[in-house]
């Protein structure tokens, strides 16, 4: 570790009726790797915004190379060599990858923006960073991994002497954050201070140096990674312990009917010939790299994606299912990865939404029966704790947790005995994501069927009671919860296929 | 609910008065004696006008109207037609010292604007509205207010024929249907020879653009109808072709396989010149055409924009093909002087303006008013020039 | 000002609507002091002409633009249903009432072809009422054969549909249209069929995946679009009497501006019934208010501009300060 | 068919198709009206296509950056009016007419991009409102006559020939020389320059691009100021080639411009599209409007079918992807 790079003391920010950010301080080395944590909601993205300049501190100073700086811009805070890489992954998709990489200091001649060279320069990152990319491929036809890869070339591309990584891992799969984490690492040898904000505790501890935990937009305290336990870091993030232990058995009573059996289905490229079964009360973990083909095997059999062939069977009875529609009526419900566009109508209240999949169960006559509806949706409001200060509330003022019981509550309340989760706990902070487990678990208690999708490892041994793992849209392993292990699974993941 | 009875009885009042011939433009208070709940009254333009009538409003017009206010409404302002017979209608009005109002749609297809344009003029109570209607049903009801409200109503440029009795107490309009047929009358002895010694079919082209309303109808039909008898006067046959209400609505469509001369009629889907054009285009890309005529001004000028391309109008029938136009306006005039246009009719909007404000003026005054029929007038190079005629081409 | 805001009488009306309301009130006043003659009856049933069929575009268009679509063709459209309707009761005696309902028919059957393609097909609502514009202004023609066409008037026998706008001096067409305007936010608020076209204005992928055919819900947006078309042709002939092929679209920029104006909002899911009779009201209101100041048109199209953009402007404001 | 398709994508994917459909139109065209194959018919063609080709070029890229413009059609009248009542009625020399006229329309294009870029109001919006003031505002500046340009042949109709000369006779269609030499420029700023390449980025992705330390605003602005410059072109144009100008045409103008540009490969919802393919889409709308009446059809006929072949262009596009998709 060498000498502070940045400095920020005292910082305040205030938004009309919010104090979202409180006398924090921070400060990054070069050559460290700093961890920002918190909950959703502490402030670590506002500070990273108030120091890249896209927020006005209301008082506090930022000192950077031993002068105090204020940038009004990224633009200012980018050229000073402060670059931030976005959590929301910042790709122009119809442009290619070196136009996205230079994009706002394109090379010139003359008027003309000379592409040749930008491809050549962005090559030239990629070969420092060892990443293999074709700078003229387009954007949008990368992986999430790739897109990542390219956000942090075009970071360093800004002879960056502090890059702020948001919550980078988000969207990566257990090999992609390998590879991020090797870049990390290369570029804290090239002396670079780096904040890295992230909710995966794992992660903390291989990757950082040091952590700074924020709460409720204050300073909590600055901890040695190494010397800490990550339970010592989550105490300073929320004040309570909470453990991630792996699920020792399955909790499947012995004999349990299978609700759900899918044979043979194919869905184009990413979906070939998957079969598996699935019992009543049980939950079943999907695991795979990400493009492994898990969410579209699962939008295949909710019939949001076209199949070409297979064949599905609910409680024994072959159903086909072509469309959303037919998957509700056979009791099906799926929570989408991405909440905000698959998943729930955010102008639209929390007992509107609540009732989307059963509205004709609340419709007396011609009309809505607001009454019921209101009702039905404050029943589940309280029996998942639903943060919410009355069901009139529109979704988009939810928290990303809170928007998922909300998602979730619409197939309760449509009753579904089968029910799918994509990636139930991404962008959820810690505390969220114990609720959910929880009330899996519960709803698994209480004879649901539940597949879940994850990417997170823990997440999948921690829940699953057994783990079906996919590979480039195959499925390639199939084990119970007790003989799973991280690396049997990993294993499974990235096996290759004749 | 109340204020608005009272408000109505106040107006119609108000209108009582002013027909009554008080010349008082105040429109504070009714005068005492026209109590308010009298009737509007029907029979007001009888009543004898209060003022003395003058003797000859166009030669002495500053004594006679001082104080009444006339709404002029027109088709629209899209030729330059109408921006001449605007223009008469201010001469007039400036001449004989009243006030005129002008108003119009922006196109003569905007018929709705129209009748919300002539409602707003009876609720204005004017001494009298002069109307140039762009259809003749969508303003039936409008002249029944304006007879309930003994506003008098003069018709220029088109005549409404069902108009309610003693709501139009003039017309001010050309034979549509005569001028039409001054233009074959005109064009048919330049091609003569040329249909007679045709050994194949000719073709004369007609472009109108629309087939609605009755003066651009009447002018297409007049056309058609005259050249056709003038032809079969000749021994030839004659048959027409295209827009269905043309053919079914001319008096013989004949038979095109057999027919010696063809009158195709194009119209466009929407009035406006670049449609005209195209439409006018391919009428002039036939080999076999010969004559071409466009019955307004926006038709005429459609005609000579597909001619900047295919250069082939003039004046000489064995080498080009002859095109007769309707109304004025610097495009067709130049055309005329410069040979590509053969010729065309006029109308004079100048003085059917002028003509509209005299007669409201005597209208109001309490003098009785008889129709005023203006005519077409041929022109063409020869007599662009002419006293008769140089005063009714208007830019 | 945020006081007035949390009032509940205020927020149940709804502060913009309010505001609009005082803008067609205020109008009002100024055109009748400034302009004499204006005050009284006349004037308001001259200006009520022009709402009523420019108000059922309006409520048409407001459906489709909650899905997030755009209808173009709702002018031209209107005057197809009045053309082929109107020329049944004219050339081939089909008799009134019964033309009524073709005109109706023929507005529905639009909306039926609009939202087929939209919904099923996913061709983009642009170009869908672009084509569908021309269709309908081509048949009109065809089937008229390029004539206008005259309903019958007022003091013959068949012209008893006039008292669908008035009977004397009292306004019926208002009575129709704001029982319509009420029944248009019942469905839009209170139906299943309301809260799908709003729920997926605001997000379509998210209620499909909630198992709704939202395919059948966006073709009904449309279809109810259609339908109000059908019965606007029937209230523009009942005042204007004549309609001409080939036209129609002149009225396409108001219905969308008197909706807009209400507080719809273009990118869909958020619509306003009360707000768009509103809008239509000052639209009418102002044609007539400059009028009889001896403005032409033209003007009447630059302020309702002018209040459209305030309108909008007002509104994205106050959306970005909630958020 | 991996092939195939990759052949078809590599000559311009929908581009390539709807350059197959202007070809097909014309051999059609062609083998069923012998009119049709005149060198005039070409020239009114081309006389007919400059303004919208030139309205489309420019509206291509508030489309690019998920926008539109819908105040070009009323525009052009507008602006062509102005000039116009300058020239004919104030005396103007026409050269300070054309420069009015260009002023007007990149002050219209400007308050375009301001209310949509500063003040935030959803494009449609914005433009229709501008749609409607323009459209009041010919018909005031002009006192609510329609305007004549100088006619070929007077004094000051030289501007007429910057479209069309005559040489030896034969009528020389320079105005295609420039709507393509105007293509190749604007393509080669929509893709070679910083304009092209940040509004791209808009329609792309808008909140990336501001994030990027782009001046948005501006560029965003600009994009409609482009959009406003080609309706001001298209006004000369469409004064050169036609008579007279009527005030409160226009209207639906730009709908040909915004199909032909659509048709032509410009995505509806922003971030795609090339002037090339917005040309081609134009040809596809002008040869219907100009072709139809040569095979005899009626102007309401002509309609219909042109509904239709929109229709169905855009069908095909659909059923193509869907089949790639799955």
């Amino acid at each position: 570790m060498g000498d502070v790079i940045l400095t920020m003391k005292g910082i305040t920010k205030s938004f009309p009726g919010v104090r979202a950010l409180d006398g924090v301080n921070f400060e990054v080395r070069k050559g460290e790797v700093h961890a920002l944590m918190g909950e959703n909601g502490a402030g670590k993205s506002t500070l990273m915004k108030v120091l890249t300049g896209i927020y006005k501190k209301d008082s506090g100073t930022i000192t950077y190379e031993g002068k105090e700086v204020e940038f009004h811009n990224t633009r200012e805070a980018q050229s000073a060599g402060i670059v931030i890489v976005h959590q929301e992954l910042n790709m122009l998709g119809h442009l290619t990858v070196a136009q996205n990489i230079f994009i706002g200091r394109e090379f010139k001649k003359g008027i003309r923006i000379d592409d040749k060279k930008m491809n050549e320069e962005a090559k030239k990152l990629f070969d420092r960073l060892n990443i293999n990319i074709d700078p003229t491929e387009t954007m949008s036809n990368l992986t999430v991994g790739k897109q990542q890869m390219c956000e942090i070339a075009k970071a360093i591309s800004h002879d960056a002497k502090v890059i702020i990584f948001d919550e980078p891992s988000a969207a990566l799969t257990e090999a992609e954050i390998e590879e991020l984490f090797k870049i990390i690492k290369d570029l804290r040898k090239q002396q670079l201070g780096i904040v890295y904000i992230s909710h995966r505790m794992d992660e903390i501890k291989v990757i950082t140096d040091r952590v700074t935990v924020m709460r409720d937009g204050t300073y909590v305290g600055t901890l040695i990674t190494k010397d800490c336990t990550k339970n010592d870091i989550i105490n300073m993030m929320v004040g309570r312990v909470i453990y991630e232990d792996p699920k020792e058995h399955s909790m499947v009573p012995e004999g349990a009917p299978v609700v759900l059996k899918v044979e043979h289905l194919n869905a184009g490229k990413m979906v070939q010939d998957v079969s598996f079964e699935l019992h009543k009360g049980e939950i079943l973990g999907f695991s795979g790299l990400m493009g492994a083909g898990r969410t579209e095997t699962a939008r295949a059999i909710f019939g949001a994606d076209p199949k070409e062939s297979g064949d599905i069977y609910i409680n024994g009875q072959k159903v086909t299912i072509n469309t959303p529609e037919d998957a509700v009526k056979c009791g099906i419900g799926y929570l989408s990865e991405d909440r905000k566009r698959f998943g729930i109508v955010v102008q639209k209240t929390v007992a509107e939404n609540s009732t989307m999949a059963t509205l004709e169960k609340y419709t007396k006559g011609l009309f809505i029966d607001k009454k019921a509806e209101k009702d039905v949706a404050q029943k589940y409001v309280e029996s998942l704790a639903t943060k919410t200060p009355s069901v009139d509330q529109l979704v988009v003022n939810l928290s990303g947790g809170n928007q998922q019981k909300v998602v979730i509550a619409k197939w309760l309340v449509r009753n579904c005995d089968i029910l799918i989760f994509d990636e139930p706990t991404r962008g959820i902070d810690v505390g969220a994501k114990n609720e959910i487990y929880k009330l899996m678990n519960k709803l698994a208690e209480e004879g649901k069927a539940i597949i879940m999708i994850s990417s997170e490892m823990t997440e999948i041994l921690r829940m699953s009671d057994r783990i079906v793992v996919m590979c480039e849209g195959k499925k390639t392993g199939e084990i119970g919860i007790e003989e799973a292990a991280q690396e049997t699974i990993m294993n499974m993941a990235t096996r290759e296929i004749g | 609910m109340k204020k608005k009875v009272l408000a109505t009885l106040l107006s119609a009042a108000m209108v009582a008065t002013l027909i009554a011939g008080c010349g008082s433009q105040e429109a504070a208070a009714p005068a005492p004696e026209a109590p308010a709940e009298e009737a509007p009254a029907e029979e007001a333009p009888a009543d004898d006008a209060a003022e003395a009538p003058a003797e000859e409003p166009a030669a002495d017009g500053a004594a006679a109207g001082g104080d009444y206010s006339f709404e002029i409404i027109v088709k629209s302002y899209q030729s330059s037609y109408w921006q001449a017979a605007v223009t008469g209608v201010n001469q007039k009005a400036e001449e004989l010292g009243v006030k005129v109002n002008c108003t119009g749609p922006n196109a003569e297809s905007d018929i709705a604007d129209q009748v919300n344009m002539l409602n707003n003029a009876i609720n204005a109570a004017p001494n009298g509205i002069g109307l140039a209607a762009c259809d003749q049903d969508a303003c039936l009801d409008s002249l029944q207010t304006a007879l309930d409200k003994g506003i008098p109503v003069v018709c220029f440029d088109s005549g409404i024929p069902d108009a309610p009795d003693g709501s139009v107490y003039a017309t001010v309009a050309t034979d549509n249907y005569a001028a039409g047929a001054t233009a074959a009358e005109n064009l048919y002895p330049a091609l003569k020879d040329k249909i007679a010694s045709a050994t194949a079919p000719v073709r004369i082209g007609e472009v109108n653009q629309e087939a609605t309303s009755e003066s651009i109808t009447s002018r297409g039909l007049g056309f058609i109808d005259k050249f056709a008898e003038l032809a079969s006067a000749d021994g030839k046959t004659v048959a027409v072709i295209g827009n269905e209400y043309y053919v079914n609505n001319c008096k013989d469509k004949g038979d095109e396989a057999s027919a010696d001369v063809i009158i195709e009629v194009a119209v466009p889907a929407q009035t406006t010149v670049e449609l005209c054009a195209t439409e006018a285009s391919v009428i002039l890309n036939k080999a076999d055409t010969i004559g071409m005529f466009g019955s307004n001004q926006v038709a005429a000028e459609g005609i000579l924009t597909a001619n900047e391309n295919l250069d082939v109008l003039g004046t000489d029938p064995a080498s080009s093909i002859l095109a007769a136009g309707f109304d004025a306006g610097s495009v067709i005039k130049g055309a005329i002087t410069s040979g590509k246009m053969f010729g065309a009719v006029t109308q004079s909007p100048l003085a059917m303006g002028q003509t509209t404000v005299e007669i409201l003026t005597k209208i109001a005054n309490g003098e009785t008013v008889s129709d005023v029929p203006t005519q077409g007038y041929w022109y063409d190079s020869t007599n662009m020039e002419d006293n008769s005629i140089a005063p009714n081409l208007y830019d | 000002m945020g006081r007035i805001k949390e009032n509940p009488i205020v927020k149940k009306l709804g502060f913009n609507r309010i505001i609009l309301c005082s803008v067609l009130l205020l109008m009002y006043l100024l055109f009748s002091l400034t302009s004499k003659n204006f005050a009284g009856l006349p004037r308001i049933l001259s200006a009520l002409n022009y709402a009523y069929f420019l108000g059922f575009l309006s409520l048409g268009v407001t459906f489709v633009i909650a899905t997030g679509g755009i209808d173009f063709s709702i002018g031209p459209v209107m005057f197809c249903s009045a053309l082929i309707s109107g020329y049944c009761l004219t050339s081939y005696g089909v008799p009134v009432a019964l033309s009524l309902v073709i005109s109706i028919l023929v507005g529905t059957l639009f909306g039926v072809f609009n939202g087929y393609l939209v919904a099923y097909w996913s061709v983009p609502p642009f170009i869908v009422s672009m084509a569908s514009m021309n269709i309908a202004k081509g048949i009109a023609s065809v089937f008229t054969k390029t004539q206008s066409v005259s309903w019958p008037q007022g003091t013959t026998p068949e012209g008893w549909f006039r008292s669908l706008v008035k009977v004397g001096d009292f306004p019926v067409g208002l009575v129709i249209f704001l029982a319509f305007a009420v029944i248009c936010s019942i469905i839009l608020n209170k139906t299943r069929a309301g809260r799908y076209i709003l729920s997926l204005g605001s997000n379509k992928e998210a209620v499909r995946l909630s198992g709704v055919n939202i395919k059948k819900w966006e073709m009904l947006a449309y279809i109810i679009c259609g339908t109000l078309v059908g019965i606007a042709a029937i209230f523009f002939v009942a005042a204007y009497t004549t309609v001409q092929p080939g036209y129609g679209d002149q009225y396409n920029n108001e219905a969308i501006a008197g909706c807009v104006m209400g507080g719809t909002s273009m990118a869909g899911g958020l619509a306003s019934i009360g707000g768009t009779v509103i809008g239509v009201f000052i639209i009418a209101l102002l044609q007539e208010g400059i009028l009889a100041l001896h403005f032409t048109k033209d003007y009447q199209l630059i302020i309702t501009g002018l209040i459209v953009i305030v309108a909008v402007y007002a509104d994205v404001t106050a959306r970005r300060r909630k958020n | 068919m991996g092939k195939n398709k990759s052949v078809i994508s590599r000559l311009g994917g929908q581009k390539f198709i709807v350059l197959l459909v202007v070809i097909g139109l014309i051999l059609f065209f062609s083998a069923v009206s012998p009119d049709f194959r005149k060198y005039t018919t070409v020239m009114s063609i081309l006389d007919y296509s400059y303004y919208i080709a030139l309205m489309a070029i420019g509206v291509t890229f508030p489309l690019i950056t998920g926008g539109v413009d819908l105040s070009i059609g009323t525009g052009l009248i507008c602006y062509s009016l102005t000039g116009g009542f300058l020239i004919v009625q104030k005396g103007w020399p026409v050269w300070a007419g054309i420069l009015v006229t260009l002023l007007l329309s990149i002050t219209i294009g400007l308050l375009n991009g301001v209310l949509v870029s500063v003040m935030d109001l959803p494009p449609f919006l914005a433009t229709l409102c501008t749609c409607m003031i323009t459209r009041g505002l010919g018909s005031i500046f002009s006192k609510g006559f329609g305007i004549s340009w100088p006619t070929s042949g007077a004094p000051g109709s030289w501007f007429r020939n910057i479209f069309k000369i005559t040489v030896n006779g034969t009528k020389i269609p320079l105005g295609f020389l420039w709507v393509l030499l105007l293509v190749v420029l604007m393509a080669f700023v929509l893709n070679h320059t910083k304009i092209g390449r940040y509004t791209i980025a808009i329609g792309s992705n808008k909140e990336a691009t501001i994030l990027s330390g782009i001046n948005v605003r501006f560029y965003h602005i600009m994009a409609y100021v482009i959009s406003g410059f080609f309706a001001g072109l298209a006004a000369i144009a469409y004064s050169a080639v036609f008579s007279t100008v009527q005030p409160g045409t226009g209207a639906g103008f730009e709908l040909e411009a915004i199909g032909g540009a659509i048709i032509g490969g410009v995505s509806a919802s922003g971030g795609f599209g090339s002037i090339e393919g917005s040309l081609i889409g134009v040809f596809v709308i002008c040869l219907l409007k100009t072709g139809l009446p040569y095979i005899g059809l009626q102007a309401n006929w002509q309609q219909i079918i042109t509904g239709l072949v929109l229709i169905s262009a855009v069908m095909v596009d659909i059923m193509k992807r869907k089949k790639e998709t799955a």
